[in-house]
């Protein structure tokens, strides 16, 4: 590999890892306050891309398709697709709160294939058009070309998610997430809303990956029903890499991913037709050798 | 539980009297069979209303040999256990023949059953390989197939005076039969392959193979899978800076294509089937296909209306609804349709291809010269 | 207790005794369905018991056992290529391949369920999403599975030298093979490892304290369900003569699990009516066009929220 | 030679010492029983004795053989069974099934003889049940056999994890709080139970209980645990008229 090579797949890697990161950090959210895996996740991500496409060709007509109609596309977004997930919380997944973790996982699956199906029937599976005015302007290190949009879009998954850090580290609201996610029975007694605070953590972690849902469909110019699968599997992958219900192993896990496809698919003899392979082998050796991930803590199971 | 069982029954027997669908009574019936459903189903829609405009044509005329022409539509929705249910409905209702096809790997597990029952079938979109090692002797392909594809493909990369050529397929049968194809061709021509990359369908982010072609030192990238991954494909090697030149496989022959892409998209080359906007002669089809279905004619709606032709012309030169006779007839079509000609080989494919280069110029698809 | 050495309680016993009869006679009806059914009618019947087996298969590890496989058409792969590639490569008698893809399946079984089934329920899930679909990866893009186009010519069977080729043909195999899981399921049910499946899909802890080893039934309950796959896609292989990566899809899991739930997890009657309306999905829903997945999808949610026992559940829940 | 021996075992969750060298042993054919304060780290001390949680140090015997470490499976079957502080029936499963379960470990017959019906799969599968029936009707619900285990009444779930436990043979059978919940008849009738378990099966019992009197009533020897350490060790009168063990219950008078 040349130095130009390693730079570029690190850029790359960089990218596309924000991304993971986003996604996987709501994952975690979810997952450390009621131990459900929100297969549904990566549809929230897709709901978030077609909600964000929809307001940036309205707000388009008066501000035009440049950073203001991003910036715009990407509140209203987060907004709409967070209040998306508490609805979905209080509508699939409250009701099964008690019922045995088969059932829930079911019904997160079927969560997942409604958003899912619904999209592919509301724009019979097009592939709908996403574009900007952003360009591919940039500064060039060597022979690697670096566009503004990618530093931006990089700078700003960082501030979500460290504002996200920040909100679960600091506020009262976050104490009480974390009060929740150590033990759910006690921090009622304690006088915690749990439900209150399940739904904001719906919310956040749906805003989340609404925002990153916006950020990918104006940075790759695209959006289609089928964008969240993948997107979803890689995130969860990140999420257990990192350690999942751990925010800073979210981002680690998201980071490292993302450079481990980029080189992963960069070394010789394993072709880019083996990287998905070399991504869920990377999922498997990490269950089966490092359940707890990367930032993770081993959770004693009390009997 | 008896009565679940009952129930059980009951669902049965229900199911089996929704199955038994009758067909219209006609003297000679033709079976369509499309992706109806699915996301292909705009493609389906396309092939079955130019089918039919063939047959209402015909049938205005008198019909073949005296008999008028019924049509039955069989949804295969581009899936191969689907297209197996498909088939066999169409031949338990006794078509005499059969056209359609768009998915190679809905149609493979089906030329068994009309090879079995002996049931000419003109297939007009599938165009892998494999059906040529799969068929029975029945079945006819009026697509190019892919070796050809590869064939028109590194005319135009010579022409263009690419020497390294990187090729990108999608990891389906289709898109990956044709890369496999075309990189052989381009060897054998003297032609350099730079590297030979597989994305995962749906996925957005292409970086890690724009790196990879970009540093293989490729003066071309050839697509061959389909428009959804073409556009983004082109747009992040643009923004990459790849500065070489950009063919894509007949998938890409959309609209969608050249929304997406914008401004990227602008002298990508396409190796397109007979579009009705390509051809001279298929103004008036076009204009009457509008009038008709409130719609414009699609990639292949050239093309099935060819076919519909097609098995006109050999029944009425078959002299009967024989099914030998008919297939017998096929072998020895020289039909020139809209699209072109149609003559076949001893295996029963095309003799010389019908696809077309053509360049993005000013945001539409123009004939590359 | 009765002089029946059976495990059963009473009220099951009961039911299963009065289900014998229209039992008997659903099997009768199904015999002599070809008589009266054209080639269509029989193609979707065959289709119909295919997903018979398929999700009693999967009901076994997912009802039984309790746990959640979103890979499971990776072992109807698995068969369905081993008889591929051993008879139309290798030149193997059909019949042949069988036990081998039944060792191939149990393979793949211990590689992927030996190390991640002492995790939680849900990394199962991801970790079985992931093997489906890296089998389906790894059949794309070898040239001994044909590539993505996949395979074609594969050979039909013969019994006694009588080869199976109409459709009605195998439509009395697939019935077998049918009868023959459920015979198989029953069996299993009541015996001492079927019970211990049910005590950890109930309580895993609770299980282990009264001496079951949990990874232990868990792995067997995996095992069998591949192995039954693998059968079915012998077979499916067989018939279809041609196979394809497409054929083995996450979507396929998906229907599969739909069949189990829809009909009652854990519950043959319930899982067999679940097989069929997951069959007949596509021919009612043909008119559907794009909003089939949506209405798939509905129905599943609202058979969790509202009839989480499936719409056959057993009397006695 | 004591039939379960404890030595120096130890336990901790993070920093949080559970257990701190804990010793002790109960002879064969004897009931004993563990108090001590809430938190004291007996269910703790269970569990390792059963193998859900893996011990930091130390060793368990049990008949001489080290049983330290070992999954939870292996242990039942080597002859230890236990009950849960909350009743963890299966409670979607019938009552015999539940007792039934006990006999997992005591039987071999696995899916392929399951399959082809054989013989003595079949012979085996009725020693299960009968097995099941006896101990039903040992601890007196052989009546409700065939109904579901959540549809039993409180008491009654108690008896019936008492012979699902019973029903895996053990050697010696721990009880994590089967008192707790019942009414003084239903306690005097588990005083009872208790003492025929020991008397006309020879199975040991280790229990651990809060209500006293019974604790009193029972035991032949008690071993009291405050802030996972053993602070006496001994029979019921010196138990009780030990100052720690006053101490720790009462607090000290100053």
């Amino acid at each position: 590999m040349t130095l130009d090579l390693v730079i570029q797949q690190l850029v790359n890697g960089l990218i596309v890892g924000s991304f993971y990161a986003l996604i996987a950090l709501g994952y975690s959210m979810v997952f450390g306050v009621i131990k459900l895996l929100n297969f549904a996740h990566g549809d929230i991500y897709m709901s978030g891309a077609f909600v964000g496409l929809i307001v940036f060709s309205f707000v388009g007509i008066w501000v035009g398709n440049g950073w203001l109609g991003v910036v715009c596309a990407l509140l209203v977004s987060m907004l709409a697709v967070g209040l998306l997930g508490v609805v979905i919380e209080r509508f699939a997944y409250r009701p099964m709160r008690s019922a045995p973790r088969l059932s829930i996982l079911i019904t997160a699956l079927g969560a997942s294939m409604v958003l899912n199906g619904a999209a592919l029937a509301l724009t019979g599976g097009r592939h709908f058009a996403f574009n900007t005015d952003l360009g591919f302007a940039g500064v060039d290190i060597s022979a690697v070309h670096i566009t503004y949009t990618q530093m931006v879009l990089v700078a700003a998954s960082i501030l979500l998610m460290a504002g996200m850090q920040a909100f679960v580290s600091r506020t009262m609201y976050g104490k009480a997430m974390r009060a929740v996610s150590i033990d759910m029975g006690a921090s009622r007694l304690m006088g915690i809303d749990v439900d209150r605070v399940i739904a904001l953590t719906f919310f956040m972690g749906s805003a989340l990956a609404a925002g990153g849902g916006v950020m990918a469909g104006a940075y790759y110019g695209s959006v289609h029903f089928f964008m969240g699968f993948i997107m979803g599997l890689k995130a969860f992958t990140a999420a257990v890499i990192g350690g999942i219900g751990s925010v800073p192993g979210a981002m680690l896990g998201g980071l490292l991913l993302g450079l481990l496809e980029a080189y992963g698919s960069s070394l010789p003899f394993v072709g880019s037709e083996w990287r998905d392979v070399f991504v869920f082998g990377a999922l498997i050796l990490f269950l089966v050798f490092k359940p707890t991930g990367i930032l993770g803590r081993s959770i004693v199971e009390r009997v | 539980m008896v009565a679940s069982f009952k129930r059980l029954a009951c669902a049965t027997a229900l199911a089996g009297l929704v199955m038994t669908t009758m067909a219209n009574a006609a003297d000679i019936k033709i079976g369509i069979v499309a992706p109806m459903t699915g996301q292909l189903a705009s493609e389906g829609q396309d092939m079955e209303n130019a089918v039919k405009m063939a047959i209402d044509a015909a049938n205005a005329k008198g019909g073949v040999n005296g008999d008028k022409i019924a049509t039955i539509t069989a949804d295969d929705a581009c899936d191969p256990q689907q297209a197996v249910t498909a088939g066999s409905k169409l031949v338990s209702e006794g078509v005499t023949a059969i056209v359609g096809g768009y998915c190679s790997g809905a149609v493979l597990p089906t030329l068994k059953i009309y090879g079995d029952a002996g049931v000419p079938f003109v297939i007009i979109g599938a165009n892998s390989t494999k059906l040529v090692a799969a068929n029975q002797g029945n079945a006819f392909l009026a697509n190019s197939t892919g070796d050809m594809q590869a064939t028109t493909a590194v005319e135009l990369f010579k022409k263009n005076g690419y020497k390294k050529i990187a090729v990108i397929d999608e990891g389906d049968a289709y898109s990956s039969d044709l890369a496999k194809l075309t990189a052989e061709a381009f060897k054998n021509a003297g032609g350099e392959i730079a590297a030979r990359e597989t994305t995962t369908a749906g996925e957005q982010d292409y970086s890690a193979v724009v790196t990879k072609v970009k540093s293989s030192g490729a003066d071309a990238v050839f697509w061959t899978a389909y428009h959804a991954g073409g556009a983004l494909l082109t747009k992040q090697l643009r923004q990459a800076g790849f500065q070489g030149g950009i063919v894509l496989g007949d998938g890409n022959n959309s609209p969608e294509y050249l929304e997406i892409a914008g401004s990227a998209g602008e002298g990508v080359y396409l190796l397109s089937p007979p579009t009705v906007d390509l051809l001279s002669g298929a103004a008036d089809f076009k204009a009457k296909y509008k009038a008709a279905y409130g719609r414009d004619a699609g990639a292949y709606a050239a093309l099935s209306h060819d076919v519909g032709d097609l098995i006109v012309d050999a029944m009425a030169r078959a002299k009967s609804a024989d099914q030998k006779a008919i297939v017998a007839a096929l072998k020895a079509s020289d039909f020139k349709g809209l699209a072109g000609e149609i003559k076949f080989t001893d295996k029963n494919t095309l003799q010389t291809s019908n696809f077309h280069p053509v360049v993005a110029k000013g945001g539409k698809w123009v004939a590359a010269e | 207790m009765s002089e029946e050495a059976t495990s059963l309680p009473a009220g099951q016993r009961q039911t299963l005794r009065r289900s014998l009869l229209p039992g008997l006679a659903a099997l009768a009806c199904a015999l002599v369905l070809p008589q009266f059914a054209n080639a269509y009618v029989l193609e979707v019947a065959t289709t119909a018991l295919l997903y018979v087996v398929l999700c009693l298969g999967l009901n076994i590890v997912v009802g039984y056992a309790g746990l959640l496989d979103l890979g499971y058409a990776a072992f109807f792969a698995v068969g369905a290529y081993t008889t591929g590639i051993l008879t139309a490569e290798f030149g193997f008698n059909f019949w042949l391949s069988i036990p081998v893809s039944m060792v191939a399946a149990c393979v793949a079984g211990i590689i992927i369920g030996a190390p991640t089934l002492r995790l939680r329920s849900d990394y199962l899930a991801i970790v079985t999403l992931g093997f489906g679909e890296i089998v389906r990866i790894i059949a794309r893009n070898l040239d001994i599975t044909g590539g993505a186009s996949g395979l074609v010519g594969i050979e039909r069977p013969e019994v006694f030298g009588f080869k199976l080729m109409q459709v009605q043909h195998f439509y009395y195999a697939f019935l077998v093979l049918a009868l023959l899981t459920i015979f198989v399921c029953l069996s299993v049910e009541r015996s001492r490892m079927g019970r211990a499946w049910f005590y950890v899909r109930y309580d895993e802890d609770a299980a282990a304290g009264i001496g079951i080893n949990r990874v232990s039934a868990k792995l067997q309950a995996y095992m069998m369900g591949a192995v039954i796959a693998s059968v079915a896609g012998c077979l499916y292989a067989a018939k279809m003569t041609a196979i394809s990566p497409e054929s083995f899809t996450f979507n396929q899991s998906l229907l599969i699990l739909l069949g189990v739930v829809l009909g009652g997890m854990g519950r043959i009657p319930g899982v067999v009516l679940g097989a069929i309306l997951v069959a007949l999905l596509p021919e009612v829903l043909r008119g559907a066009g794009t909003y089939r997945p949506l209405v798939t999808a509905v129905a599943l949610l609202a058979i969790m929220l509202f009839r989480p026992n499936g719409l056959w559940p057993d009397k006695r829940v | 030679m004591a039939l379960l021996e404890v030595r120096d075992l130890r336990l901790s969750f993070g920093g949080l010492k559970v257990l701190q060298d804990i010793s002790f042993s109960v002879e064969k054919g004897a009931i004993n029983s563990l108090i001590g304060p809430n938190g004291a780290g007996k269910t703790s001390l269970f569990n390792c004795l059963t193998g859900f949680y893996k011990p930091k140090g130390g060793s368990i015997r049990l008949a001489g053989r080290p049983i330290t470490g070992l999954p939870p499976h292996r242990i039942t079957a080597l002859g230890l069974a236990r009950t849960f502080q909350n009743i963890r029936l299966f409670k979607e499963m019938s009552v015999l099934e539940n007792a039934m379960s006990g006999q997992h470990c005591r039987s071999r017959h696995g899916l392929v003889s399951a399959i082809l019906h054989l013989p003595s799969q079949r012979r085996e599968e009725e020693a299960i049940r009968a097995a099941g029936m006896r101990w039903l009707d040992f601890v007196g619900i052989a009546e409700h056999a065939h109904r579901l285990a959540g549809g039993l009444s409180y008491g009654d779930q108690r008896r019936l994890e008492l012979a699902r436990a019973l029903a895996s043979t053990p050697e010696l059978i721990l009880l994590d709080e089967p008192a707790a919940g019942l009414n003084e008849r239903e306690k005097s009738d588990l005083v009872r139970l208790i003492r025929r378990i020991r008397d006309e099966t020879g199975v040991t019992v280790l229990l651990i209980e809060h209500d006293m009197g019974l604790v009193m009533q029972v035991s032949e020897r008690i071993v009291v645990f405050d802030y996972g350490q053993k602070i006496a060790d001994g029979t019921p009168v010196a138990v009780r008229a030990d100052p720690r063990v006053i101490e720790a219950y009462l607090g000290t008078e100053e």
